[in-house]
Order: structure tokens, then sequence, then C-alpha cells
């Protein structure tokens, strides 16, 4: 069991942080911590998918000619991270420019309190 | 190596913990860094250089720097009441 | 190899380039026409492929690239796809169309080619879903499909969009890194990201009961994911808000085609990779079932609640995605085809509602409440037609395509084994249900209302509702027609 | 707040920089919007930042007990011409703000525990990690390792798999960040701020800065041109560029890099990119499905011409991302000050 776990160990700080990641996300009430939740939660699925592509005793996958595909680690695994980070960090930046605009309309990162100024708002037009 | 790779491991899922429960925001997202760079090396150790280096500017780099841009931008109240007031 | 088979991918290119060429253009209502007019010629050229698909009765795939089936991307296209890609097109028109004066209005005059640009990224991620045969291709247009909708709803000036445009967000990443997780999962288990290697893996993977549990955890991850991102009933929080603030043309197009893409990559999960046989044995076609069940009722409950017009249909898409969700939960093949009939009945029904109430709320100078638009179909009357006939064939009444998707679905029923008397029940239940928000809605604006100036003829709007109204009576009456390409769409899929 | 008899380390600077403060006296003291704000800021900070916003509500209720008028009507659409019957919104008492905290606290501490032991559960059963035997490794990456080299040119397997074998995805990549940087054009240019005041380089930032500069975007455009060779590629060093864009626009000041880059010429930089690689991807795909045409020679594996389409690729997406970042930067500063 111990030995288990020590061997899966990516695996498990990978779901670790993506749970974390998640609630944060979907619970956390301040949207500046809600980004971070988001940002934690792909980083947490790349660190998995990371790690999966490792063979121990591989080597980076720039390869030689006439190599074995043995000598080295899988790279499709890292070719799909490095299109994820891109499309994380271009949902990051949407987001956060949704909150600035939020700002400036409530003057508060709250999400909660958002809510309560918009239908109070709503409430009286 | 292997009690290198757990101390990094869980470092991380610290890292995520106090940025996530921290108070200050500033100090979540100077955590936040630290987490991506340490996400980084992780990266270079399990031989993806491609990603490491991505991760180290991207995430270390990009995006902290936007969320500093933000936070100083949320923090800035200055001339937005009047913008709303005419 | 025929010259129509490279029109899958010359579309999705097609479109997605026309998007990224308006920037070049510094005269605003260039924006707009060019991306009709490309969307004009996809729809074109989709029927082309679709009357020679469904003539051979034949699907093919399309390699993206030097490389074969699993080292390089892959689309796939049969019936089906050309189908959906067809009547996706005419919604988008249609409703680019019907909303265009209120483009104009609510989007700054600055903001118009970026909308245009996003509206047009929007349906290139769509057509992508349709066709493409790659889970992780599919994961990056839903990221699309997120990012343009998002903002799609945020175009429109006012404080209230951008609120809901956060929400809608935050559940879309939320979605998203669902199905991230779970297209991870399951290349952990087979290495495999095409779905037609994916299907052979889970085979032998079910056969040798090995990994028996990741392989649940990912068909359940992905299935969360997606019902979030479709706003199926218990996940639908952000829908109503987001639909109903965004300008007339996001809404249609939001609540008619951007939850069905969704919805098209489940049913390829469903069909092309876990194999309908898993999902019975692991009950999770009864969730779906149940979920839809749920939804059916409870949204509608909601609807009824609604003093908003553009809020009370928001809330009813959600009741009718529930229906989706019934049909694939029924697990036969008549419940699948329900399913797609649906997708496409839905599509059409409730673009044209959004855009009917849209000129109705122009007619009553943008009062958006039931009592302000007293008499709006009076002085709107296509658009009050419009939204008569999409109310009508909600409800089901015959010959109208809501009719016959619900006609479908209770035939499907029928023939499933414990869920018929619930499905039916639902069914009936959910339609007087519909009845009872959509008959009040009807006769409120065709009542007698305070006076207004009639809304001035365009011919943009009006064709645009005419060929709504037409598609849908089409649709309602060739009942036979169109399901049976379905079945040899879904026989080919 | 400001204390200017001591010194401060880089670090408290650096804080007070984020929170929003302008460096060294950038105005008086005496605007009352500055004291109102300093208000609201003591308001937060003794109330921690669950409670952002609840001063400004504060102060909107006590207005409307005056009997002024709302603020915020002016945000909300024209006013109806009748006023409708609304009921109040019943979920959204300010009272309830704190137990929704509360029940925020206890469902996260729920959910988390319930997701990470199904998923610590699920992890047990899966493939042992770094075995060379578990299923991700198969025909596909064994194609990738060994005949990439003659297929695709490209020395670096990764830069092969993501610009040849599976280039639609990073198309539709690119297709992201275009979405997001139009999106964020659309949600934070305004055009007022053309009439923003530019900020001149900070002295220690530029000093420093005026050296670093040139090596990082010299390593920038090394990363994307060496893609195919060595490990880095189109993303990693567009990303690269895009921090030295930035940094450039901190050393040489706002306003020179505005008048060298402004907004509507990146983005026809980016959009010419995309085009560039739509083309040259839509070619390879046509030719590569119908098997006809011309195919890029691949040169000699090692070399810097090689890899066919592979190079320009690599410069397009490294210029795209490049851009982009900048773009985001720029509109994330936009209407400072």
């Amino acid at each position: 069991m111990l030995e288990t776990i020590l061997q899966q160990r990516y695996y498990i700080t990978a779901v670790l942080l993506f749970s974390i990641g998640f609630v944060t996300l979907f619970l956390h009430p301040n949207l500046i911590k809600k980004i971070i939740g988001l940002n934690l939660m792909d980083t947490a699925v790349f660190l998995f998918l990371a790690s999966m592509g490792y063979i121990e005793g591989g080597a980076a996958p720039i390869v030689e000619e006439g190599a074995k595909a043995s000598q080295y680690i899988n790279p499709v695994p890292g070719g799909l991270v490095l299109t994820g980070i891109v499309v994380a960090v271009s949902t990051t930046a949407l987001f956060l420019a949704l909150t600035i605009r939020l700002y400036r309309q409530y003057h508060s990162v709250n999400l909660d309190v958002i809510l309560m100024l918009a239908w109070e708002g709503k409430a009286e037009d | 190596m292997i009690v290198l790779e757990v101390l990094l491991l869980a470092f991380l899922v610290f890292c995520a913990l106090a940025t996530v429960l921290g108070k200050k925001m500033v100090s979540s997202i100077i955590i936040f860094m630290s987490y991506s760079a340490v996400m980084s090396i992780l990266w270079f150790l399990l031989e993806s250089p491609d990603l490491a280096i991505t991760e180290a500017a991207v995430g270390a780099g990009v995006t902290s720097l936007l969320f500093f841009l933000t936070l100083r931008k949320i923090n800035a109240v200055k001339g937005m009441e009047k913008d709303e007031e005419s | 190899m025929p010259l129509t088979y490279n029109i899958p991918m010359f579309s999705i290119l097609l479109v997605l380039m026309s998007a990224m060429v308006i920037p070049f253009f510094s005269k605003k209502s260039w924006g707009l026409n060019l991306i009709r007019g490309v969307e004009v010629v996809v729809a074109a050229l989709s029927a082309v492929l679709l009357v020679q698909l469904s003539g051979a009765g034949e699907s093919f795939t399309y390699q993206m690239g030097h490389f074969p089936a699993p080292w390089g991307n892959l689309l796939r296209c049969g019936p089906l796809e050309a189908l959906l890609a067809l009547v996706f097109s005419l919604v988008m028109i249609l409703s680019l169309c019907a909303g265009a004066e209120d483009i104009r209005r609510d989007v700054r005059a600055d903001r118009q080619g970026s909308y245009c640009v996003l509206m047009q990224l929007l349906f290139g991620s769509l057509l992508a879903m349709i066709y493409t045969d790659d889970l992780f291709t599919a994961y990056v247009f839903i990221e699309i499909a997120a990012v343009t909708a998002c903002m799609a709803v945020v175009a429109k000036e006012s404080g209230r969009s951008v609120v809901s445009a956060i929400r809608y967000l935050i559940f879309s990443c939320l979605g998203s890194g669902l199905v991230l997780l779970g297209i991870a999962l399951l290349y952990c288990i087979t290495g495999q990201l095409l779905c037609s290697s994916l299907e052979q893996a889970v085979m032998e993977l079910v056969a040798t009961r090995t990994y028996s549990l990741p392989l649940v955890v990912s068909a359940l991850l992905m299935t969360l994911g997606l019902s979030i991102k479709s706003a199926q009933f218990p996940f639908h929080a952000w829908l109503p808000d987001a639909h109903a603030s965004a300008t007339t043309a996001s809404s249609a197009v939001l609540s008619g085609l951007v939850l069905k893409g969704y919805l098209i990559i489940l049913l390829k999960l469903i069909l092309r990779v876990y194999g309908p046989s898993l999902l019975a044995t692991t009950y999770m076609d009864d969730l779906l079932f149940l979920l839809g069940l749920t939804g059916m009722l409870f949204a509608s409950v909601a609807a009824l609640r609604q003093e908003e017009v553009k809020s009370m249909i928001a809330y009813s898409s959600s009741a009718q995605i529930s229906y989706i969700f019934l049909g694939l939960g029924l697990g036969t093949d008549a419940g699948l085809i329900a399913a797609c009939y649906q997708i496409l009945a839905h599509a059409m029904t409730k673009s044209m509602i959004f855009s009917g109430a849209g000129a109705m709320i122009r007619a009553s100078g943008g009062g958006h409440y039931w009592s302000q638009l007293r008499g709006a179909a009076r002085r709107a009357p296509l658009g009050g037609l419009a939204f008569t006939v999409g109310g009508l064939s909600l409800c089901g009444l015959p010959l109208l395509a809501g009719f016959s998707a619900k006609y479908c679905l209770a035939i499907a029923a029928l023939d499933a084994q414990w869920q018929t008397a619930p499905a039916l029940f639902g069914l009936a239940a959910s339609s007087v249900l519909n009845a009872m928000y959509y008959i009040p809605a009807i006769l409120a604006i065709w009542g007698r209302g305070k006076e207004g100036e009639r809304l001035p003829w365009k011919w943009e709007r009006e064709g645009a509702l005419a060929l709504f109204l037409l598609c849908n009576v089409v649709l309602g009456t060739a009942f036979g027609p169109v399901r049976d390409l379905i079945e040899q769409g879904l026989n080919l899929f | 707040m400001k204390n200017h008899n001591v010194r401060e380390d880089w670090y408290h600077r650096f804080l007070r920089w984020a929170g929003g403060e302008e460096p060294e006296g950038a105005e008086g003291p005496e605007d009352p919007e500055r004291a109102e704000f300093q208000e609201y800021l003591e308001y937060i900070e003794a109330h921690g930042y669950m409670e952002f916003g609840a001063y400004r509500l504060m102060r909107f209720r006590q207005r409307r007990e005056k009997g002024l008028e709302d603020p915020r009507g002016s945000l909300h659409g024209p006013p109806a011409p009748e006023p409708e019957p609304v009921h109040p919104p019943r979920h959204h008492r300010p009272g309830k703000l704190r137990n929704q905290i509360l029940l925020y606290r206890v469902l996260s501490a729920v959910i988390v525990i319930t997701l990470a032991a199904i998923f610590l559960v699920v992890t047990m059963n899966l493939p042992l990690f770094g075995r060379a035997d578990s299923p991700a490794v198969n025909e596909v990456s064994q194609r990738y390792l060994e005949q990439g080299l003659e297929e695709t040119g490209a020395v670096n397997a990764v830069t092969g798999m993501i610009l040849d074998y599976r280039a639609f995805d990073t198309f539709g990549e690119s297709a992201v960040l275009f979405a997001a940087a139009m999106s964020t054009l659309l949600l934070l240019h305004s055009p007022k701020s053309r009439m923003r005041t530019f900020r001149g380089p900070d002295q220690v930032l530029s000093q420093v800065g005026r050296r670093v500069l040139p090596v990082i975007l010299l390593f920038g455009v090394y990363v994307v041109v060496n893609g195919h060779l060595s490990p880095g590629g189109g993303f990693s060093g567009g990303a690269i560029l895009g921090g030295g864009l930035i940094l450039a626009s901190l050393v040489l000041g706002e306003e020179r890099m505005a008048r060298m880059l402004p907004a509507p010429r990146t983005s026809k930089i980016t959009v010419t990119c995309l085009l560039a690689y739509g083309l040259m991807k839509g070619y390879s795909f046509y030719t590569g499905a119908n098997h006809v045409g011309w195919e890029v020679p691949k040169g000699i594996p090692g070399a810097i011409l090689s890899g066919g389409f592979i190079l320009p690729l690599n410069l397009c997406v490294g210029i795209i991302v490049a851009c982009t970042m900048y773009t985001f930067y720029s509109l994330f500063l936009e209407g400072e000050g």
C-alpha cells in the first residue's frame, strides 16, 4: 500500500491539487481566488498528464537518428500539455479582464456582494 | 532523488492550500508564483524541458504579471466614483 | 476520394479564417455581412454533402495532414454530421439576420467588429465539435466556444450582462476542467485520443476487466462536465441570467446552438467511445435518464415564476435540454433518434422564439417585463407570430417541430423497460407546464395593450423570421424523412 | 499610509505598488476622493477581504436614506417607463452573507474530501507511474519517436507532434489565444483612454532592464527558431518574447512602446500570422488527405532550415503568442493614472 502511494506520488499530488482548485473555483466568493483556483485545477491536470508521459530512465524527446523509442519518454502528453497551458492562460486573461470590468461597476471582487448589488439594481429598475 | 520529489510535491500542495486560504491577495499571488516555479522544476525532473520552459515563462511570468496588474487595478478606486455619477 | 469529402475541413477552416480577416476591415458593416456570407456558403456546402452522403448511405473519415488514423488528427462525417452542420449554419444566419438591428443598437459601434469575430469563431468551434473525431481537439474547441460564448453575453453594455457573463465563465471553466481530467484519465488507461481507437481500447479493457474504476470515473467526469456546460437541470444556475441579459442574436445562438454543441460531444462519447452496453452495465444511462426527468419538471416550474420574457425562455431551454438527456438515457436506438430530433427541433424553435421576443421587446421600447409587453405582438406582428408558433411548438401542437420531437420521444419511451411510465408521465407533465407558461404569454402579447408605434418593416428581420417559421413547419411536417435521415446517420455515426 | 522617512526594501515597495499606490508622491494628499478611498481601504482591512464592497453597499444605503438619487441608476439601462412591482430579491439579503460564507466553508471542506477520496482510490487503480509498460506507451508514441525524424524532419519530437501530426489542435489553440485577445480588447479597450497619461520609465528598472532586455529577446528568438531542434518552440519562445516586450514597455516607457506597437498594429500582426498558419496548414491538410500535390522538402535533420513547414509555423506561433501576451499586458494597464 505504502509502496503504491510512493509510486503514484505524482498522480496523488495532481488529484489533490485538482480537488483544491475545483472547490476554490466553485465555492470561493472572492473572484481573484476563483481564478487562482482555476489555474490550480488546470496545472493539476497538466501535472497528471506530464507525469503520465514519464518513463523511468527515459530521456527528453530530442531524438537522434536510428534511436529506439524506449530510450525516450512519451512525447504525446507533453504536446497536449503545451496546448493546454496556452488555453489556460487565455481563459485566465479573459477572467481577469471580466473581474476588472466588474470591479469598475460594483467596487468589489466578492461575487456574493456583486450579485447582491446586481439584484438590488435590478429590483430598482 | 525520490525524497526531493516528494518534498517538492508536498510543497506544491502546501502552496496550493496557502494560496487559497491566505487572507492577503498579494501574498496569495506571490505564493502562486512560487507554485508555478516549483511546477516547472518538477516538469524538468520529469524530462519535459519544453513544458518546463513554457510553464516558467507563462505561469510564473505572464499569468502572475496579469494577476498583479489586476490587483493594482482593483485596488485603485481613484476616479471611479466620478465616472459613475456623470 | 471525391472532392466533396473536403467539405468538412474546408468549412471549418473557411469559417475560422474568415473570422480572422475581419480586423483588417475598417468599415463596421462589412464584418457582419462577411460572416453571414460565409455562413451561407457553409450552409450550401453542407447541403451538398448531406445530399451526397445520404444518397450513397456512407460516412467517411478525413485525415488532417499526411498521417493516417491513430497518428494524425481526424475528422469524421456522415449524414447526421452534415445535417447538424446544415441546421446549425441556417440557425446562425437567421439569428444574425433577425438580431442585426439589436446588434447595432446594443453593441457599441467600435466593438461590432470584435463581436462579429467572436460570433464567427463560436460558429467555427461548433462546426469543429460536430466533425472532429479526436477528444483533445474537441476539448480545445470546447474552450473556444466557452470564451466566445461568454463574450457574446458581455457584448451588450450593461452591468447585469457582465455579472451573468462571469458566472457563465465560472461554470464553463468548471465543466471544461472536469472534461479535461476525464480525457486525461481515459488517455492514461488507453493511450488513445481518437474516438475510433478509443472504442477498441475500451472494449478490450471491458473484456479483460482491467482499470474498470478509472474507466467509469472518466465517463462520469466527462458526463458531469458536459452537463454543467449544457445547463442540465441541477447545474443550470448560470443559464437564465446569461441568456436573458445578452443581445437578441447572442441569446438565440447561445440557447439554440452552443448548448447543443456540448451534447453532440456527449453523443459521440456515448456512441463512439464507451458504447451503449458499458453505460447500461454501469447504470450511467439511468443517471442521464433521471437527470433528464427531474430537469424537465423543475426547470419548467422555475420558468413559470419568471416575470421577464427572456428569463422565461431561458428556463424553458433548460427544460428542453432535459428532453435530450431523457432520450440519451433511454439507452435504445429510438431514444437516440429522439434525442437527435430534439437537438434539431430545439435549435430551430428556441432561436426563433428568442428572435421573435427580441423584435417584440424592440417594438415596446426595450421593456422586457410581461406587463410592458402587453399587446407587443400587434406592434411587431411577425415577431409575435414567431413567438406564438415557437411557443405552441414547444407545447406540442401537431405539425410543428416540437411536437414531432416529443412524438419521437414518446415512441422511444414505449419500447423502453422500466422507463416507460416515468418518461411518458414526464413528457405529459412537462407539456402541460410548457402550456401553462407559454399560453398566457401568447395571450398577453396578442391582447390589447398600450398603443405604440408599429415596428418599421425591415426585410432583413422579417425575412429571417419568416424563414424561421418555414423551417419550423418543415421540420414538423416532414417527420418521416427527417427521422429516416437521422436513423441512417446514427447507423453510420 | 506613506512613510517617507523609513527606507523601504524592494519587497515592501512592491507590495505597495501591487496594492495600487502610486510611487512617490504622484498626487496631492488634498484629493477628497483619496480620503474616501483611504476610509474604504481601512474598512476593508478591518473586516478582511470577504467584506470587499460591503462599504460601498453601506454608503449606498446611507445615500438612499438621505433621499439622494441612486448613483448606479445609469448602470442598468434607461429606467423603465412604469416601475415594476418586482418582488424584493429573496436570497440575496446582506445579513445572509456571513451565513453564506460559513456554508461555503463547510461545503468546500465536504466537497474537497469527497473528491479527493474518490480520486485517490482511482489513482491507486491507475497504471503505475514511470513504467514502460503503461498503456500510454503504444504504437502512437513509438511512431512519433522512431519515424518522426524522417516524417516531419523535427529533432524535437514534441514540436514535430504538435505542429505536424496534431496540427489541427494547435490551430485551434492559436484561435483560443486570438479569441481571448479579442475579448480583452472588447472588454477593456475604450477610445477614451487615448488620453491616458503615460508614465515614464522607472530609473532603477530601466538601468537593469536595458542590459537584460536584449538577452531576453535574443533568447526568445533563439527558442522560437530552434523549436524543431531543441526544447522549446513557438509557445515557450513566444511567451518569453512576450515577456521581453512587456519588459521593453517598462524600460522604454509605455509611450514609446505604444508608438512602436499600437493596439491595431499588434492585432493586425497577430491576424496575419494566424492567416499564414491557416493557409500553410490548410495546404498540408488538403494535400495530405487527397494524396496530391507537392510536399515541402524536409531538409537535413538537425539543420536550422529543416522540417518543412515546422520552422515557419513555429515563427507564426511565436509571433502570435508574443503579440497576444503583450496585448494582454497593455490592455490590463490601460486606463491607469
